[in-house]
């Protein structure tokens, strides 16, 4: 049991500081992290952002030195996460390429296709997006109704895709259709790698309660791909996608750190607020509620790194990132709330006219979707339930 | 002893039902929000019309001469709707405040008015921070500089009633009838909850007649007290239609989106959240009911009714939006749904009139619970 | 809409008064509120405040008053559970026979058996219990496996009852068997009226928790009814019992009065317990917590008398009671946990060495009963979606 | 990096969770409560002979020398059963004290006599609110008189370290070394958690003598901080144990308990109040974990560690032994069934060492949130 970094894990958190420093967006670490609101401009700065990234070996750092990577460890990862949530860094545009679909296909993709997408992923070349849930595919995702049929040597591909990040800055996307209907249902499911440049793919963006457009409907008519896009086999779409699923640990990492900056934000608004002349932070009530989330933020943060451990004795992630999902979305959101609870009055004001930071407004508003997207907190709970604890499985008809 | 509307409440009821659905019940907002502010002179109208503007004035005013406990129907359906407008300040707060405080003068001039619909009325009550509103009485005017903030709906109201310093002493606060709309510079802020508009009111050299005072000079604090528990009060009524609605949201839409074959609402947990939504409803309508019974009866409890009202049910409020997202999964988080309008509605109420914890040590205050009850009790 | 009583209301509640005053045992009302522990004791002094309540017309208040009630209304009633609650009276022994077994069999008995119980159900003569749940039938009460077969002209009556409350100090149980094994679970089960006084029943207390023995097993080994000791017809018992519960809203009207109560007294307690020598009432974060519970009890009260609004305006008892049953019972045990909470290093000391009052370390125990006897939080929280919400049943196989 | 237990502490626990069940698991508790006691001097011959009472005894005083990292298993596991004794006390209260601020000769004397289990500590700290504890010293000895409360196990401790007041200033506190089974009075009190007996210690002219101060005369403070601090550590270890067991104890049962037809715990509201409970212990642990941590390593936010692990997990296992009653139904409202053992447990330590609001306080005071602090941040 030990709670500091090895000398080699210091000089990583070092190296990664220092080129933050030097590279991070002009006035970022003073505080000026604007990111344009409009849909072009946004993506041109993240794709500025990845391509810094991949050009200073700072982008999928666990990916084999071979691919671009460092091979890191995974404690480097969660130091690269860490570091990246203390500097509050720019979202990385490709995340989905670098930290899912890249390993996955490393791990399971043909030759052919690590040549074709590997380095590009990498280097920002393309932007990748998932296409997983469907508008009556929630959270019953092998419920999946969009078609793909072989007409030929092509694959035809027809249906709706729903809550796809960054879908209209995607080259390609990673998406899961339908090619058997008989059977059980999570049976007939392939996983295809489909160009989103072409006329059968249409991207609507979806605008948020924050009055953010990130996420996306795409519409798939007459999409269409090759055999050579299919990841592992015709059918087998469902283990593929568990696959890449169980590359997500890195998300769980980024949202821990999130909530400890978050956290230490907070505090600063107790600091910085005043109500009849005196810092909101005097005030004992404060008090009580910030030293709770002390406790709680830092009671993830632990949680988090003794799931770690397990993965790193076991090599395999086990089933508690489910507890550290479901943990850190819940107490992201209340913290979040708080925030709000305390600016008063003015705490609805948004946009330029915020009392504080504007930030605050939109991430209360952002933190709705944390306890919904990759899983609800219901289905978290009944895969804690029947995974860890071993409880019954609901009753399905 | 009865704890449930009478008949005339419940045709109130229905009537504002009726009519808020007509004119295309959560479309109102949402016109309203896209920059359709016309949809508010239509409503107005509408409510002057179906009598709902002269409720509780005085029938010599051209009013119907009821009490807080027949406008609390109207209210909870406009929070079932999400209603924009000042109907709240105009008719918990200016109304009352005129009827109690107005000289006769002051009656006839506004209360007809008021109760055809004409007159509009909002408040401000706070200061800018940085630049206090300040009134000198020079001849037969008040001079006002200085600013306020966070003036809800200072566009389409007509008038305010505005808490101006008028003297050197912290508790030398008088209230004048202000008419805003001449020169004073309005500058909107944006809040989160777009179906409430939000201003700050600048007053540079602005005069305002003696005869506009309301209630004596340096008497402002007392008639405030009294004004914003009434107002307080209709605001924690609209929120217990703001509950009922995302209620009723979340059941209908667990009994008909399926996943899994199922109904989510066959899932307990889903199930269940919908059932603590309710129970907080429950005790929310409780307390407000109880909060405009005190108001109308003049009751000795009075403040601290009002402050259990606001104080548990901005809360609830927030609880149970917040839940009717979950429980609408991906869709609650969009636009297009309407969860998110409750939502935000919710945020702008909890801190207006007194933040939850602020109304909790008034009832600490009020049940005696204060240093020098106790110091007594140790004796 | 009016929040006040009526003269001859009030009048009630004078006389009520009045009467208590007069009535209660010695020192009862200035806090000497000993109920003897043992089952002797408590049983003589639980029987003698019985028959002094039947003495004085103040028990089975609602009864028709040729049977010796005073044809009380819903809210005299209310009236009297609100004055019960205010001194603390004690417990009504018969409180089964009196609220539940005289009423049913007012309702649907036969002559015969109006003749031969109700009156003494009213003056104590026989305390009544009821026979309900099983060790396998708690929340699912239809599983009920106590059998009742007809030999000759007798009942023969096998299986085990539990937690049937002052059984031990009773004469007769109204007892539910099974009579028939086919068919619907519930649509085989009959009501019995059977004596407890016989070679076939015997009883067992149960240690509760709070190391009271309120509760008991009752064994019945070849117990014997007749025919005529069956209410409503044989394999009608399920809806009889409904009848029978439907009586039970003056229970949520004592839980509901308690707890006013209990909130008066917990503010007693922040007055009277000191920490570095300042009351705990003076402490901001006690200030708060009082007064979310001040609100949250007002408001039981307030949401219970709208029931009954309902209730006496629809002229039957709604649904609306399991709300009041589930709100009271949980707010109940949190006050009572935060009661233990106040009372610092000591809220464990119970019995002859507690810090202020006994009763609150009983009480606190007592309390995780409230939420587990008549209907689980989790069974009240189904109903209370499928009666009110109109929410889909649960599955069931 | 590494937040599990190592080889040494899997071992401890292992040994410790198999003895333990050797002896009758919950059995132990339940035979305490029923009076047989010498159940307790069983227990302990048992954990020397294991090596479990010297294990941060230097090795020159016959201990293993380790420190409290290689405890904190073994705690654990007592909590994960209830265990009556004040073992705690001992081991993470006395043999640190004595390691750091015993003189040469306290060491010798007592050191190896904790280790081979023939001396049990306990510690009394409370004053009797009117009959403060007080010493003067008369020659070679302090007299004694005064009483404390809510001392643990005195029944069974050999010796007590006591706080006394050794001068006229509240800081003139000072800490004794006593043998109180000599003649000073021992009153039991009855709690609801009868696996931790308490008692009122009375001394009347009570001689101690004077080499059995431990540090110097007036530094009590600050030694019980350092004290304190680590019996906290201890104490929130057990409740870890104690919240694993009631997690495990519902899981179990909900799995074979049938209602309707089913496992209860395949219905979403037993299901996910299981989870909840889960969640909690996740937290707690970790918390304990790295409390135990910065007491080992003398960390510089070991106060703020200790603090958080108190408040956060006194209050999660009242939460989770309040849960695993409600999911036991019935049976778990009975004295028969072990789900109220912990429940009181979980009470009888909500404020032992600091209430959850106190350590809250301390968290504030720890992260600088206290007005020194924040009056600089705003200069």
């Amino acid at each position: 049991m030990d709670f500091s970094y090895s000398e080699s894990e210091l000089l990583f958190q070092t190296e990664l500081r220092t080129w933050l420093e030097e590279n991070l967006p002009e006035g970022w670490l003073d505080g000026n992290r604007n990111i344009p609101a409009d849909n072009k401009g946004k993506g041109e700065f993240l794709r500025d952002w990845q391509r810094k990234l991949s050009e200073g070996g700072w982008a999928g750092i666990s990916w084999p030195v071979e691919y671009g990577g460092r091979g890191a460890t995974l404690i480097e990862e969660v130091i690269y996460e860490q570091e990246m949530a203390r500097v509050k860094a720019p979202p990385v545009l490709n995340i989905i390429g670098t930290a899912m679909v890249g390993p996955t296909l490393l791990d399971i993709g043909t030759e052919e296709q690590k040549e074709k997408y590997v380095r590009k992923i990498l280097n920002g070349e393309e932007i990748w997006c998932q296409g997983y849930s469907e508008p009556n595919a929630g959270s019953d995702l092998a419920s999946l109704q969009t078609k793909a049929v072989k007409q030929g040597d092509k694959w035809i591909i027809n249906g709706q895709k729903i809550w796809t990040s960054y879908a209209h800055l995607s080259d390609r996307c990673f998406l899961l259709a339908r090619t058997e209907n008989t059977g059980k249902k999570h049976e007939g499911i392939t996983a295809f790698l489909v160009k989103m440049d072409q006329p059968g793919v249409e991207t609507r963006g979806i605008r948020s309660i924050n009055d953010q457009y990130d996420f996306n409907e795409v519409y798939l008519n007459d999409a269409v791909a090759d055999d050579a896009d299919i990841v592992g086999e015709v059918n087998n779409g469902w283990k593929v996608s568990l696959t890449l699923l169980s590359h997500e640990r890195v998300g769980v990492a980024r949202q821990t750190f999130r909530l400890q900056k978050q956290f230490d934000e907070l505090v600063e608004l107790a600091e910085t607020l005043e109500k009849n002349g005196r810092p909101l932070i005097l005030d004992p009530i404060v008090q009580q509620n910030l030293a709770i989330f002390r406790a709680k933020t830092k009671a993830l943060l632990f949680s988090y790194y003794r799931h770690l451990t397990n993965s790193i004795r076991t090599g395999k992630p086990g089933p508690e990132g489910s507890m550290d999902k479901l943990a850190s979305s819940e107490l992201g959101q209340e913290m979040l709330a708080y925030a709000m609870s305390l600016q008063g009055a003015e705490n609805t004001l948004w946009k330029e006219d915020a009392l504080v930071d504007a930030s605050w407004q939109r991430d209360y508003l952002r933190s709705f979707g944390y306890t919904i997207e990759g899983g609800t907190s219901e289905i978290q709970k009944n895969i804690v339930a029947e995974r860890i604890l071993g409880l019954p499985k609901d009753i399905k008809k | 002893m009865d704890f449930a509307f009478n008949e005339e409440q419940t045709m109130f009821q229905q009537t504002t039902r009726q009519y808020l659905q007509s004119k295309g019940d959560l479309a109102i907002p949402r016109n309203y929000m896209e920059g359709k502010q016309e949809i508010l002179t239509q409503l107005w109208g509408g409510l002057a019309e179906l009598g709902f503007m002269g409720i509780n004035v005085p029938e010599q005013y051209g009013g119907i001469g009821l009490g807080h406990l027949s406008i609390l129907p109207i209210l909870e359906e406009m929070g079932r709707a999400v209603i924009p407008g000042p109907y709240p300040e105009t008719v918990a707060f200016a109304i009352p405040l005129l009827n109690e405080f107005g000289t006769e003068e002051q009656k006839k001039r506004y209360l007809p008015d008021v109760a055809s619909g004409k007159t509009k009325f909002t408040l401000a009550i706070i200061d800018d921070r940085k630049n206090q509103l300040k009134a000198d009485l020079q001849g037969d005017n008040y001079v006002l500089n200085g600013a306020k903030i966070l003036v809800a709906h200072a566009e389409f109201a007509d008038l305010m009633i505005v808490a101006v310093r008028t003297g050197a002493s912290n508790q030398d606060v008088s209230l004048l009838i202000v008419d805003h709309q001449l020169h004073a510079e309005c500058q909107p802020v944006k809040s989160i909850d777009e179906t409430r508009t939000l201003f700050t009111v600048s007053f540079s050299d602005f005069l305002v007649p003696k005869e506009n005072l309301l209630g004596q000079e340096s008497a402002g604090d007392q008639i405030l007290k009294a004004g914003l528990n009434e107002l307080t009060a209709a605001w924690s009524a609209t929120m217990v239609g703001g509950m009922d609605r995302v209620v009723d949201m979340s059941a209908q839409y667990v009994k008909t989106r399926e996943q899994f074959g199922q109904p989510v609402g066959r899932f307990q947990a889903v199930k269940h959240k919908v059932v603590d939504m309710l129970l907080a409803l429950e005790n929310a309508r409780s307390l407000s009911y109880y909060a405009s019974w005190t108001v109308e009866n003049k009751a000795g409890d009075t403040f601290e009714a009002v402050s259990m009202a606001k104080s548990y049910n901005s809360e609830a409020f927030i609880r149970t939006a917040n839940a009717n997202i979950q429980n609408h999964g991906g869709m609650g988080f969009t636009w297009e749904f309407d969860c998110h309008l409750f939502l935000k509605r919710a945020r702008s109420l909890e801190n207006y009139l007194g933040s939850p914890q602020e109304h909790r040590e008034n009832i600490a205050k009020e049940s005696g619970w204060n240093k020098e009850k106790v110091l007594q009790y140790n004796k």
